[in-house]
């Protein structure tokens, strides 16, 4: 539904007309038109690789349009460059991180300002403690989470006094106290008459924060206005390709008979570098849920299961057979396999074809010395079909995937070794709902094939969704173990925030 | 505690430590070589490795290399020499010296800005035409008989010791570390170097960044050059070859990051005077000079390795602190820190 | 972008380099017509097989995301060793030339050691090896009988023929080169080994996610280019006929520029051994050339960086449309 | 450049006229005939010159061109590059400064089959790998120069406690090793009484900087050294500055060595250095080129025979035996000395402008 000829143009603080913009052969954008008034908070829902990163960007000033054009107050502006963008007050908080890694926090959030060291710093020191987040100041933004650094990336937006201020995914990798602060502040930047641009693939928070809702598929505004006129079935409705069923994942409510089975994973008593005194063990065909806020070292957790870290203590079983403190490389031959948190950083060959990224894992067993170029090929074209990746082939490089389809990929490589357990970290940061249909059913897959999964994840509704049993970790340590009955947003909150009591739970159907 | 780390982190430190320890062994061994007047030598001695070592710095902070500097070093030098030699003012020298640096400089930063092609292999084929270029220029002879007056401004002393070239020098070094260290646009340059994205998004002009970075360096080895004549009061057209390997490896010892974004200038000074003490060290220490090669590559590897261990202790240990401090904390803290 | 494309962008890049090498050649034929003649256009790879030999296997080091400045000075290492383990240590030639090659592996590994296990940047490691290894040449001279500047020759013929031979009328050095061609190629774009070079390029953190032991990998990739510095080494030695401690210092430059040239990014990820073959090639051919055709050798060095900078920046320019664009209009305004 | 690289340009069209002319076949009328003359590395001062004297006296006595054809770096496998590209290229004669002492035999002798008149000057290669040798000297002439120009500048240099070192470019270059072999050998002899502070001797690399850093360490870390020999043109300079800079002079230092005269007037102006010698490059340069000429015409010559050098003189063509005992002798291989090496001082060097 592109625009035929041009609208006249709204008294919008910015207007977008007929935006587009293709890459090589592959058009993004077709033909954008939104307005956003002073005070307004758009929701930009959308599909990974609906367009929404590159639309900001284009406004931004970072990415070129190949046609249309922008106006703010009315009047046209040529954002050739960021810089132009920032002029006119303009900001985007960017979905990945960054930083500038070899610099303290401050000097990342202070780079580019003209302000007084002085008074920058009590501004900074202020926000913080506003939105309640601690981070140190002089800590090196490669030290930094993933999350961490969206944090910091949020308040260096925050402290832009940017009147049109673009949030792309800020909350991705956040959890509740973190994102019920931002929403707060949100709150008051609308009152402040800003205008925001929020996207995000939660459509709970969707309608949190937002006045209005836009949804983007294939390059185009499907369907847009005020969020009173929407409920969430009819987001999802706009967001699913047209003739897709809205839940492919059928949750599968029997019981496991735990007295039958034998854990494949067992974790005794393991402490290391950022969590202490995990007992757990995963059985086959279970899916154990692992909550818990940001930092609360669940990944240090995982990784170091993984081979990647010490272990200060303690010992992990694999079928009985002790696997403590071997390599990634022997850990993955014992049949534990483990999707990274953070995807751009472990987990994608960005400049390799897709092909390449899924099977490389799966390579050693493959062939002795040279390649095996068809089992490749066969794993890929599989792997592309089973999980609905959007390519244009296995050897479209992988750099140029959206988030969700990057993911998968990634997801495609762990399974290919044939794991008796996997470990799921963030398995569906930034991804949309689509997407995260497919991985939920990918990982019921799994569950039914009788493998072990351990899925760590700060979205909590998706952990009650799937999981058989959870525990939720509490500044590294596992404070409560919940049973399929028990597993409800309300306790998951409250045990993750250490704040959970025996007794006053809800049980499911109470 | 806080500062013991921070003296730690601070590279140019380590380093300056080195050069000293370096300076008091040599001196154990034989005694000349810390008479003041010999130290003065080995200061004054490193002035264009300086030059050439702070010039780099600018290309190799903002993320990317020069190797035509040895060049460049070369070509002004014979232009200038020869504009003195044929009886031209000193003005008209320095002004050409200067040019000479600052069109490569601009080439170079073309190149690898606008044409994107990679700064090792942009700056290697400049290299190779103004190595070339001097050989047309001066017909392969050497430029000799340089007016005494030019010659002497190099052992002109300050206080008689310390040459004005040096004075110079260090006084050029600090101002330069100032505005990298506290000025807006002087930042710029790491952050370029630390990470390009990040910098275009919050609107920093990365590619005149880079355009400024090579032509910096490019007059600091033109400066280089007419030190080189001032001191030497002949030009080879072999005058300045190999020096940029030396000017990297001085950067290198004093902390700078080849991968860009890390280090400062005075770092790289504190490399270059160790880079140039060696050969003088070796003869104090009765070394055949075979083995100056040898030294300088153990040396280097040593120094970098080590630092780089010890860094990535520091870090690794910064890091399980932080997150054992975590699990420590009493239950109820609310925080994630 | 898809396979395609990339692919027709490689092969787009190779033919380019064909193609300049043809017009060289015909060129350079108009100018001389002597140069025409298939033995000396043959003969001519013998003054830059070496470049030649090493480049292609600093290729895997720069597809690693490394850097290798030190293998020229591998080469006069090597050299030396050779003649004095066959002249003083008395060893059979044969003999000597293995043992040459393991030292060339060994000061690999050195490098690769250092750049694969304490994160050093590799340009700093193999600059402090090619300091290194040029003074041990000279250390190692000091061990023998014969001094540093006579060098040591009279090497037995067989050996000698190892260089200056030909074999149906195709010089031994063009049959080494085609043979180490054939080789890395199969290693690199063949086997797992060699995507394995490339995945450690492209991601080391996603490649040790995949179970891939890049420290060995990375390692590999120096050793591999000393030895075929050493191999270099070997091949100059009786092409001379007398064993040097300074042979090779000279060609640490000609190296890195005939593997980018080739169309190896030095950022790592990218790249593959015929372009390195064809650029040397097309690199050694000009030099010939222009000798050939009346130029003095100290003015090489202007039209091999002109070729140099050109050739890449057209390059990036025609992979990239965007920077068409922009190109297109700076040369509007201009 | 232009006047020289033309004069490249020049002789290489010829050449391929005359190539095309006579089918690459080596009969050739004089006019046509071209000499290639090699340089141990270009752009340096002793070699430029010598290059300066071989262009004119081509110019001066006609029938034949000189291409100066040289590598800044100094290296066998370049100078084996540029002799192949001579002869590939149809060049009548080649007259090489070898940098290596046999390393260029068999391209030399490749030169010879491909019939080209093979000559060598200033520093030779293998005997039975070229004609003739244009020598400055044998080592031993050179090295007993160097050493009595030091002596000469003490008061008496049979004194006790004499001491001196050399410092020149690298242990690898063949002919400055030899002469400080053999004036080691002849101090040894002729002053037991020196001591030499540094046997395994200074190296500059031919880098002025260094050469002056080096030289300046020196004389800081022997203070009463009495005399430094410098056999090597950029080293010489170099530590002559060092001198300078250290307040020093001939009365406090003996500074010599080998260097073009321009390098070093203003030394000796300054009295830092009293004498310095080096033979007259140009004319070497000339004689070698002539020769290669002279052989590549057609002419032959047997040991013992006299050869007359328009406007230079007559030579006579001695054994190789001269230059070194054990090497290998022929009729059709011989040697050629310069008439003589000269000393420069403050009274002679204005004479000479190389
Ligand atoms: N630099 C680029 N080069 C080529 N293609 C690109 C580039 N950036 C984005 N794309 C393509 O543009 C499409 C839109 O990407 P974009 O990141 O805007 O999607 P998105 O809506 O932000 O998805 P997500 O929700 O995963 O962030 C994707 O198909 C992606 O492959
Ligand atoms: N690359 C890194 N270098 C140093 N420290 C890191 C790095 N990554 C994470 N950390 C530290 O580990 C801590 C945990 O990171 P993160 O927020 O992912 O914790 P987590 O336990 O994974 O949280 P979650 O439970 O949400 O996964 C961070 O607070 C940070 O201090
Ligand atoms: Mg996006
Ligand atoms: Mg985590």
């Amino acid at each position: 539904m592109g625009t035929i000829g041009e609208p006249p143009i709204s008294n919008g603080m910015i207007s977008i007309r007929g935006i587009c913009k293709c890459f090589s052969s592959n058009s993004v954008l077709k033909g954008i038109d939104l307005d956003v008034h002073s005070g307004e908070v758009i929701a930009l829902i959308g599909g990974n690789g609906a367009g929404k990163s590159t639309l900001m960007k284009i406004i931004m000033g970072i990415y070129q349009p190949d046609g249309g054009t922008i106006y703010l107050n009315g009047e046209k502006v040529n954002m050739s460059k960021p810089s132009v963008a920032l002029a006119h007050g303009i900001y985007l908080v960017p979905q990945e991180p960054m930083l500038f890694p070899n610099m303290s926090v401050e000097e990342n959030i202070a780079i580019g300002f003209t302000d007084k060291k002085k008074e920058l710093h009590t501004r900074i020191v202020d926000i913080m403690s506003q939105l309640g987040w601690e981070i140190r100041l002089d800590r090196k933004a490669n030290t930094l989470s993933i999350a961490e650094q969206q944090l910091v990336e949020i308040v260096r937006g925050l402290l832009r006094n940017a009147n049109i201020l673009i949030l792309d995914e800020p909350t991705s990798s956040l959890t509740f106290n973190e994102i019920k602060s931002l929403f707060q502040l949100i709150e008051d930047l609308k009152k402040k008459g800003i205008c925001i641009f929020y996207i995000t693939h939660r459509l709970t928070e969707v309608f949190e924060i937002a006045t209005h809702v836009a949804i983007m598929r294939d390059g185009m505004i499907t369907l847009k206005g005020l969020v009173t006129n929407f409920t969430k079935e009819d987001l999802i409705k706009g967001l699913l390709p047209s003739e897709a069923k809205i839940k492919n994942t059928e949750k599968s409510e029997d019981e496991i008979e735990y007295s039958k089975l034998e854990p494949v994973l067992e974790v005794k008593s393991l402490s290391g570098y950022g969590f202490r005194d995990i007992d757990l063990e995963v059985y086959p065909g279970e899916i154990l849920g692992v909550a818990g806020v940001v930092g609360a070292g669940r990944t240090e957790f995982a990784t170091t299961v993984f081979g990647m870290d010490e272990v200060k203590s303690g010992n992990v079983l694999l079928d009985g057979k002790d696997i403590t403190g071997l390599s990634t490389r022997q850990v993955l031959d014992k049949g534990l396999n483990y999707v990274p948190e953070d995807r751009y950083l472990n987990g994608i060959f960005k400049t390799g074809e897709v092909g390449i990224n899924i099977s490389s894992a799966f390579l050693r067993n493959s062939s002795k010395f040279f390649l095996n170029t068809n089992a490749e090929k066969n794993l890929a074209d599989k792997y592309i079909k089973d999980f609905r990746i959007k390519v244009t082939g296995q050897d479209q490089i992988m750099g140029s995937l959206s988030g969700g389809n990057q993911q998968k990929a990634v997801i495609a490589r762990v399974l290919s070794t044939s794991p008796k357990v996997v470990i799921l970290d963030e398995p569906t940061r930034g991804i949309d709902a689509g997407a995260r249909c497919d991985v939920y059913a990918i990982i019921n897959q799994l569950k039914k094939q009788g493998v072990a999964v351990l899925l760590i994840s700060s979205d909590f509704e998706e952990i009650v969704e799937l999981s058989d049993r959870v525990v939720t970790m509490y500044q590294g340590r596992i404070n409560h173990r919940f049973n399929k009955k028990k597993i409800t947003l309300d306790n998951l909150t409250a045990a993750s925030f250490g704040v959970y009591e025996e007794g006053n739970d809800h049980e499911i159907g109470e | 505690m806080k500062l013991v780390n921070r003296i730690f982190k601070a590279r140019e430190i380590s380093s300056l430590a080195f050069l000293i320890a370096m300076f008091l062994i040599v001196g154990a061994v034989n005694p000349a070589f810390l008479q003041t007047k010999n130290l003065f030598l080995t200061f004054n001695g490193s002035v264009v490795y300086i030059l050439m070592a702070v010039g780099i710095a600018f290309v190799i902070l903002s993320g990317e290399i020069d190797v035509s500097i040895g060049a460049t070093l070369g070509l002004s030098a014979a232009v200038s020499a020869t504009l003195l030699r044929n009886g031209s003012s000193w003005g008209i020298a320095i002004a050409a010296a200067v040019a000479v640096g600052v069109i490569i400089g601009v080439i170079n930063g073309i190149g690898v800005t606008v044409f994107k092609v990679p700064s090792i292999i942009m700056t290697l084929g400049v290299n190779g035409v103004v190595r070339g270029s001097i050989y047309v220029y001066t017909n392969g002879k050497w430029v000799e008989n340089v007016p005494f007056d030019f010659k002497s401004l190099s052992q002109a002393t300050f206080m008689g010791t310390l040459t004005y070239f040096l004075l110079g020098v260090i006084v050029l070094t600090a101002v330069v570390h100032l505005i990298l260290s506290k000025t807006k646009r002087g930042k710029y340059f790491a952050a370029v170097g630390d990470n390009v994205s990040g910098a275009t998004l919050i609107g920093i002009p990365v590619e005149g960044t880079k355009v400024a970075a090579y032509i910096t360096s490019g007059i600091f080895a033109a400066l280089a050059g007419l030190m080189y004549v001032s001191r030497v009061g002949f030009v080879t057209p072999t005058a300045g070859n190999g020096y940029e390997m030396k000017a990297i490896a001085a950067c290198v010892l004093g902390g700078i990051s080849l991968t860009g974004g890390v280090g400062t200038v005075i770092g790289a000074a504190i490399g270059s005077v160790i880079m140039s003490s060696i050969s003088r060290v070796l003869v104090f220490l009765q070394f055949s000079s075979d083995y100056d090669n040898t030294i300088t590559g153990i040396l280097l590897i040593v120094i970098v390795v080590a630092d780089s261990l010890i860094q990535r202790r520091l870090a690794e240990k910064a890091r399980r602190k932080r997150l054992s401090a975590r699990t420590l904390e009493e239950v109820g803290g609310g925080s994630n820190e | 972008m898809n396979k395609k494309v990339w692919k027709n962008k490689l092969f787009r890049w190779e033919s380019a380099l064909v193609l300049i090498l043809l017009t060289e050649i015909i060129i350079f034929g108009l100018l001389n017509p002597k140069f025409l003649q298939a033995k000396v256009l043959l003969g001519s790879i013998n003054d830059f097989i070496s470049i030649c030999i090493i480049s292609l296997f600093v290729t895997f080091v720069l597809i690693t995301g490394g850097m290798d400045i030190q293998a020229g000075s591998i080469v006069g290492l090597t050299s030396i060793t050779l003649g004095v383990l066959w002249q003083d240590a008395g060893l059979n030639i044969w003999a000597a030339v293995f043992v040459a090659i393991l030292l060339g592996g060994l000061c690999g590994a050195i490098s690769g050691f250092l750049v694969a296990f304490t994160g050093v940047q590799a340009m700093v490691v193999t600059l402090g090896g090619q300091f290194l290894y040029s003074g041990l040449a000279l250390a190692v001279v000091n061990l023998s009988s014969s001094s540093a500047f006579e060098g040591i020759s009279g090497f037995p013929s067989s050996f000698i023929k190892l260089a200056s031979g030909s074999i149906l009328g195709i010089p031994n050095q063009v049959i080494i080169f085609i043979v180490l061609i054939v080789l890395s190629y199969v290693l690199l774009h063949k086997t797992k080994y060699g995507r394995y070079v490339f995945l450690c390029g492209i991601n080391r953190n996603a490649a040790i996610y995949s179970g891939i032991k890049t420290k060995l990998i990375i390692m590999s990739t120096y050793i591999l280019s000393g030895m075929s510095a050493s191999a270099a080494g070997i091949v100059l030695t009786s092409y001379l006929g007398s064993a040097r401690a300074d042979l090779g210092k000279e060609l640490t430059l000609p190296i890195i520029t005939a593997v980018v040239l080739g169309g190896t990014s030095n950022l790592g990820g990218k790249g593959g051994v015929i372009g390195t073959a064809l650029a040397a090639i097309v690199i050694g051919i000009m030099r010939f050339g222009l000798v050939m055709a009346g130029l003095p050798t100290q003015y090489l060095d202007i039209p091999i960086g002109l070729l140099l900078v050109v050739a890449v920046a057209a390059r990036t320019i025609s992979c990239n449309q965007g920077l068409m664009r922009k190109v297109n209009k700076l040369l509007k305004r201009a | 450049g232009k006047k020289e690289s033309g004069a490249g340009k020049e002789t290489s069209s010829q050449e391929t006229n005359a190539d095309t002319k006579s089918s690459g076949g080596e009969e050739t009328k004089s006019g046509d005939i071209s000499v290639t003359f090699v340089p141990k590395l270009s752009g340096n001062a002793f070699f430029e010159s010598a290059n300066v004297g071989a262009q004119e006296y081509a110019k001066k006595v006609g029938g034949y061109s000189v291409k100066y054809d040289g590598n800044p770096e100094a290296s066998v496998a370049n100078q084996v590059a540029i002799i192949n590209n001579a002869i590939s290229q149809g060049s009548n004669g080649v007259c090489v400064s070898s940098v290596d002492a046999t390393g260029l035999d068999a391209a030399m002798k490749k030169a010879k089959e491909a019939g080209l008149a093979v000559v060598t000057w200033d520093s030779d290669v293998s005997g039975d790998a070229r004609s003739l040798m244009v020598s400055q000297g044998t080592p031993e002439q050179l090295g007993q120069m160097l050493v009595d120009m030091a002596a000469e500048g003490m008061e008496d240099p049979n004194a006790e406690g004499i001491t001196y070192a050399w410092h020149y470019s690298q242990a690898t270059v063949a002919d400055q090793n030899s002469w400080q072999v053999a004036g080691e050998a002849y101090i040894k002899e002729k002053y037991p009484n020196w001591t030499n502070v540094a046997p395994n001797n200074y190296y500059s690399e031919q880098d002025a900087e260094k050469a002056i850093s080096v030289g300046e360490s020196i004389l800081t870390a022997h203070p009463d050294i009495t005399a430094i020999i410098c056999n090597d043109s950029t080293a010489l300079p170099g530590q002559a500055q060092a001198a300078q800079n250290l307040g020093l002079t001939s009365k406090d230092v003996v500074i010599t060595g080998f260097a073009a005269p321009n390098s070093m007037k203003d030394y000796c102006r300054a009295g830092i250095i009293e004498r310095w010698g080096l033979w007259d490059c140009q004319i070497q340069g000339a004689m070698g080129t002539y020769l290669a000429y002279w052989l590549a015409a057609g002419n032959t010559f047997k040991v013992g025979d006299k050869i007359d050098i328009p406007e230079i003189g007559t030579v006579e063509v001695m054994p190789n035996t001269v230059l070194d005992p054990k090497a290998y002798t022929a009729d059709d291989s011989g040697v050629v000395l310069l008439p003589e090496r000269t000393v420069f001082d403050i009274n002679n060097m204005d004479n000479y402008d190389f």
